[in-house]
């Protein structure tokens, strides 16, 4: 079956990539399977200068779900690009870069950096991450804060350019909608809601930074719902995810408006997961009728005239 | 580092809240060397996301089993205390970097663990006492969670410590190793506060510690458990740096 | 062990009762066990008219949540007055009743009615409900329009007045301190997340509502951090509620701010579930090193100096 | 209505994706009355929140038995279809109104069943073959899909028809009932669309219909079950009202 899909001027063989932060830079989990049977690879965040990231505790398990609050540690863009895009470069699976900083300039920067990276072909603006004190999620909470990040982001490259959205707002339809008219190639959502675990023996929480991201399939509905509704206002591509663990979900996803998917904390689960989705797809999509992936994303819930 | 289905073979209680499980599988168990660990996933739903890392205690290469001692301390370690032979529990492993063992020959090496951080030393010692002087300080919280007693006797000289004295030496095994002599080696496993103590009273020798953290990947891609160290080298990660580190190389 | 607790005036026996709308008005639990068991019962949303709710299907199953889209059918206040709370004053257990409308003259309506009733111990106004189309939800994600309707319906009532709160805000903080200075005298929180599911082979939203709110332990990590987050701010009583299915869970709510705390979905699960907890919470506290429930509060994660 | 612990005691495929299992207790069984359904809890963890509502297909009071027939659609069914001798499976129940069967003497009955809306029949059957003439039409996919054909055959005139005309009668079970004469009374359960045409083809006598819906709490406390009935009456609750309704009650 022909899984092959176009986001935002992207070919993809198919339409399922491992999400930023969930893959590290692809090297661990090449040593499971061939990472050019993905569709892409979306990898960790990255930041002007490096960065140590949060104190441990780091991660604490929910049910069904987990939260992490690993804080954007990351070598910094140079360091990245000397030392993990080369081993990426021996791949032709597209390399999407997720990008974080604590200005704008930073973020400018960064993605001015990345953009000079054949080995990128496309680029995620991380505004959504809950787990620094500053830059992250403030600008994905602002529509106007959103816009004028994008806004300036859009003007250093001209790779596609896919905005990561917060699921912790009350309307994420005019977060999206700002960063469209800012000149947002796709969408990327949902990145973590922000969650809590309490340590009850130590009485205070359980992880370092008192609160982290909550992902997995506990927040499925919540992605779901929201694809769901900023489908409805807006034609640009969107990588959906939140809580994908199998081919079904990977359709339900599909349908309520993603144009491919991504897959984050399945991959602790089992370090397969991707493979695994990619080769049950087609079956699961004959299942329900349908004989390509096109198909799928005529049929969406929402809006049956997706551009592909 | 493989994913396979291993069969409960099997899985009894060995001391207070402890439990013994023999796991069997084709690669798993011939992979395995003393201070790595596997990773278990736990339960057939998505309820729980999180694998739990699991010392490897013991490989028996011709049963092609591993053995892994664990205490019952939240909702996965009681799934696996409910297991029984024939169920089938899917592990990912062998993880991490163990200890380096082969460097030794004719040394006098001491083994410290403390409760849960016993297991990886059982492996240890059973490939070290070969070419060596084991001694191993085996600390307790009281005489009902000590386990492996005699086994540690048949290679190493063993001494057991208990937190209330109700058994053997009564109080921390910091305390006791400062009365054993000396060493030309050390290798500790065990809570935090016990390993700080055991850094810094032998940071003359040698040593090597075992290291635990909360968990994502346990493949080194998610970051979630990282150890700060020494000489601004930034973090390594413990479940692909680790869980085995030079004691003079972390912060704890 | 003493389980008390007194909240905005009102002594209640145990920490412990079931949420509004997943216990119906008690008379089916009644079966189970002695009401009089209970801290207090949030019995079934009422509104002006008896409404009919949204179409079926109105539930869906999640991981480690479901989603519902009931609608607030209920059979409008007077038929709840004549009906429904009579079997109640049966019971010593305070009854606090939760309040919907499509307008802000509803609310007080129902409100001032309710109020009349001495079987009711106290009003939980629910600007949360994300059903249905009027209302509910509207009032609260908007700080102005949250205060407003607090005001209005506080000034008809001298019974405490507990406000509701949605989690499907960037700030529930905000919402928090409006309805605070409006005089509400306590918080609930949290209400269900907006979610869907999709039915993947009728290609459509599974509930008719299309979306439905998501609650069970799916969502607990952001009940516990908003909570959290509100205790910071004020200290009026919260009642905490999202995913208790435990003692444990009822002392993590507790040290993360709540006062009392309140049990939805896993009534359907177990219908004895909130017996049961609150059987276990004295080993359970026990177990955890505080001999009663004030001990506990002194010892909240947050704010040590929460008024009992 | 009792919460109780109950034991498979048997549990094996009877037809295509479709499992017959035995469940003992101590209450349970002795309380359930033809039509009424239990709640099964699925899983030990909490990742399955809602209960599965499944009808009891036979009652053996003796051995405090029920027999419930399933078809797995699902992750619930499928868990139940793994479920081996022994295990427990926590049930609550009996629930809802069934079939008032006492009424009837005499009578010439007509029982209308298509796929997992059969199981409920089957009790029912049992009990009014005692004093009426029974004669039921039970309707299937395929021929791989039906089963108790011979367990209705001894109680009453029994009819198969299939979708795919693979045995029995081809096509729907309303083209067959025209052709079978006339009744007093009918019961049916099965697919919305199969009780919609048998409702208004037989409206003119007394008709029973077993409805189903997505349930909450299966007890009547959370509205999440409702079915419009006429004349202005509002809702019912399909679990406490139902599942057996009037036909001439509901809107379907
Ligand atoms: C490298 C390594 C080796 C280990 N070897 C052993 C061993 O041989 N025997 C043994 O009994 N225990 C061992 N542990 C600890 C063991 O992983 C935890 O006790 C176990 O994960 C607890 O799971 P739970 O579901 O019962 O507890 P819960 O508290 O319900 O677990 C919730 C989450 O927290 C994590 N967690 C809780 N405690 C720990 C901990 N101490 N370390 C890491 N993660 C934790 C769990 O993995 C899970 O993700 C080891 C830990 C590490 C990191
Ligand atoms: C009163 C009543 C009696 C029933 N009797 C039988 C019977 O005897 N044999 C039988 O095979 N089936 C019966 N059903 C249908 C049975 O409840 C569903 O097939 C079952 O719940 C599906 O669960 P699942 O986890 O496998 O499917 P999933 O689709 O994974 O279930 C997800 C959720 O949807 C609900 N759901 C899915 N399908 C249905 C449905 N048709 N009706 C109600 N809820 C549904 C489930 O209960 C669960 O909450 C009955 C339903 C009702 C309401
Ligand atoms: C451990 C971890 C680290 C993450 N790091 C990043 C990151 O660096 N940048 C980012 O945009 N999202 C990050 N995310 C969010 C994921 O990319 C994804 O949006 C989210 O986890 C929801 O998907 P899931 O439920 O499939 O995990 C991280 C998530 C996890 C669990
Ligand atoms: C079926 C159902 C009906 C509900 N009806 C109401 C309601 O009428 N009024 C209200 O304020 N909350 C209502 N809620 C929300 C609950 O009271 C509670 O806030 C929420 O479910 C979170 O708690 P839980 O996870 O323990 O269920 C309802 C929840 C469910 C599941
Ligand atoms: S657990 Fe993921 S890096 Fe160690
Ligand atoms: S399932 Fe709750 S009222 Fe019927």
């Amino acid at each position: 079956m022909n899984l092959s899909v176009n986001i935002a001027g992207l070919p993809l063989k198919n339409p399922i990539m491992p999400a930023s932060g969930c893959f590290g830079f692809g090297k661990e989990f090449s040593k499971f399977y061939d990472l050019n049977e993905l569709g892409a690879i979306m990898i960790k965040a990255a930041t002007q200068e490096a960065r140590l990231g949060n104190p441990t505790p780091r991660v604490a398990e929910t049910s069904s779900g987990m939260l992490n609050a690993i804080g954007l540690q990351n070598p910094g863009v140079d360091q990245i690009i000397k030392e993990d895009l080369p081993f990426l470069d021996n791949y032709q699976t597209p390399i999407i870069a997720n990008i974080a900083g604590r200005t704008k300039e930073e973020y400018v920067k960064v993605a001015s950096q990345l953009d000079q990276q054949p080995v990128i072909k496309a680029l995620e603006l991380n505004i959504s991450c809950p787990n620094v004190k500053e830059g992250g999620v403030q600008f994905g909470t602002d529509p106007t804060l959103a816009f004028e990040l994008t806004n300036a982001v859009k003007a250093v490259t001209t790779k596609p350019l896919f905005v990561k959205l917060s699921p912790n707002v009350t309307n994420i339809a005019d977060i999206a909608l700002a960063v469209e008219q800012a000149g947002a190639d796709g969408l990327s959502m949902i990145n973590t809601l922000t969650g809590m675990k309490l340590d009850l023996s130590g009485k205070k929480p359980l992880l370092a930074n008192q609160t982290g991201g909550l992902s997995g399939p506990a927040i499925k509905p919540i992605a779901i719902r929201m694809i769901y509704e900023v489908r409805q206002q807006t034609q640009l591509p969107i990588i959906g995810m939140g809580g994908v663990t199998s081919a079904e979900d990977v359709l339900e996803f599909l349908l309520a408006g993603a144009n491919a998917v991504a897959v984050g904390t399945a991959n602790f689960q089992d370090p397969y997961i991707c493979q695994n989705i990619i080769l049950q797809l087609p079956d699961t999509l004959s299942k329900y009728g349908y004989s390509s992936l096109k198909e799928v994303m005529f049929d969406s819930c929402v809006n049956p005239s997706i551009s592909l | 580092m493989k994913l396979e289905c291993l069969r409960v073979i099997e899985n009894h209680q060995l001391a207070l809240d402890t439990y013994e499980m023999r796991l069997q599988g084709e690669v798993l168990p011939i992979l395995s060397q003393p201070g790595q660990f596997i990773h278990l996933k736990i339960g057939q739903v998505s309820e729980f996301m999180l694998r739990r890392p699991v010392s490897i205690a013991d490989v028996d290469r011709e049963e092609k089993s591993i053995t892994i001692i664990y205490k019952v301390v939240g909702h996965g370690t009681n799934w696996l205390s409910t297991r029984i032979i024939g169920d089938e529990i899917d592990g990912l492993g062998p993880l991490g970097n163990g200890f380096s063992l082969q460097q030794h020959k004719g040394e006098s090496i001491l083994l410290v663990g403390g409760g849960v951080g016993v297991p990886p030393l059982y492996y240890a010692a059973k490939e070290l006492s070969k070419h060596n002087h084991v001694t191993a300080v085996l600390g307790f919280q009281t005489s009902e969670a000590i386990f492996y007693e005699s086994e540690f006797s048949q290679i190493a000289k063993t001494w057991i410590t208990t937190d209330d004295g109700s058994y053997g030496y009564s109080g921390l095994v910091t305390e006791l190793i400062a009365s054993l002599g000396s060493f030309t080696t050390y290798y500790a496993c065990g809570p935090n506060g016990m390993l700080k103590s055991v850094q810094s009273q032998l940071s003359d020798i040698k040593g090597y510690l075992s290291l635990e953290e909360r968990m994502g990947c346990g493949i080194g891609a998610c970051l979630a458990c990282v150890c700060q160290t020494r000489c601004n080298k930034g973090y390594i990660k413990i479940c692909k740096d680790g869980p085995v580190v030079n004691a003079d190389e972390v912060i704890l």
